[in-house]
């Protein structure tokens, strides 16, 4: 399941419903993304995303997850507006026979979720407004997955 | 006709999202080249590094050649999560 | 937060409960370990600990990944007992300013769970009882954490 | 006295969990041999591949001292999660 959604979501209501009724996973492990206050610098994130486009690059990089890990099931909500310090701005869940398999896979998720899902985001405190841009580790991060398999980094 | 999207910092430099380019050039470099030249700031933004564009929801490298009634984005490095 | 307990836990009222609150917490990486029917072949998993020194050890345990990783929290509830299939076995939370110490913090502390953690576990079936010691994917996990530091394998 | 306990298939093989042993012997290898000489399929059980031993709640490699009122565990290989 992949969603985007405005409105807030809680994660413990989403780690239910994606656990529930699996007499035949072994491994549940779901990653959260929260919106930091840093001290108060930053009063609401704001993140744009390009409807219908989104969705479907998102779809890919699940895709990929999938084709790559033996996943049972995996679902990716990600919110779009403006997020308050302490709400969820992602959540991403992964299903799986053995637990290696689920932590890579939700791993793998995340590092393409942020250098490769088209979102971008400013943070907004009370001097102004700032573009995020992807680190320098984001860029790395994604780019373990490559080098792993031997290809060009 | 072209419907041109600007997304992240791209829109807040050019102060507009959203625009619809009638005649549409015939590729994408020349439509990246129209918005730019009334507008020096953008043309900078729209050339810097990590700048991508998007013919149709495909992410295209290098020129491409633009249809009728294309939709056309060009994207800052995208920030996930 | 370290637990043993006899009776089910839902891992997302968990989670609820963990991520609550974090207004400086950029990433939260849950597992849940759930019980395997196995296609009927398990109807209960029968979880043995040791009062007191397994508690003692999971602490041991939490300590040495808070002393490896920069965690903010850490959360780890264990069940006792008869487990039925689909219920959870375990339930680990991280809390990290950023994603890679959440996420190798909970596999770090899964891999020591498992091998380290004063358990043993038998499986009820059709068939009978049947004890389940550590697979070698198990021990080699565990010993990943070692020989990342230089250490002997 | 000593209070020993069998952990996981240990106790399945013994047939018991916990006993007392008093007089307790000086040591935790003279306490193995003790319980052993009368069960050898737990003899044969306690010096399988990877069966730890702690006493008083502290896991012990090799032999070890008893002191009084020691709590002597056997325990098979640990298996959370």
């Amino acid at each position: 399941m992949i969603r985007l959604q405005q409105d807030p979501f809680e994660p413990g209501a989403l780690l239910t419903g994606f656990s529930a009724g699996r007499s035949e996973t072994g491994a549940v492990v779901s990653f959260t993304g929260l919106a930091r206050a840093s001290g108060g610098g930053v009063e609401r994130l704001v993140l744009e995303a390009y409807p219908g486009f989104t969705e479907a690059q998102i779809g890919r990089i699940a895709e990929a997850a999938r084709a790559r890990f033996s996943l049972q099931d995996l679902m990716i909500v990600h919110r779009v507006g403006e997020i308050a310090p302490g709400e969820a701005i992602v959540f991403v869940a992964t299903a799986a026979v053995h637990r290696r398999e689920a932590f890579e896979a939700a791993d793998h998720l995340m590092d393409y979720l942020k250098s490769q899902a088209p979102f971008w985001k400013k943070e907004r405190g009370p001097d102004g407004e700032r573009w995020i841009e992807p680190t320098a580790r984001d860029i790395s991060d994604a780019a373990r997955w490559e080098q792993e398999r031997g290809e060009a980094p | 006709m072209a419907r041109v999207l600007l997304f992240g910092r791209l829109s807040d430099v050019a102060g507009w999202r959203e625009r619809i380019i009638d005649p549409a050039p015939a590729s994408l470099f020349a439509l990246r080249d129209l918005i730019g030249a009334e507008d020096p700031a953008l043309a900078e933004a729209l050339g810097a590094k990590g700048v991508q564009a998007a013919v149709d929801r495909v992410i295209v490298r290098g020129d491409a050649p633009l249809g009728a009634g294309a939709e056309v984005a060009f994207m800052p490095p995208m920030s996930g999560g």
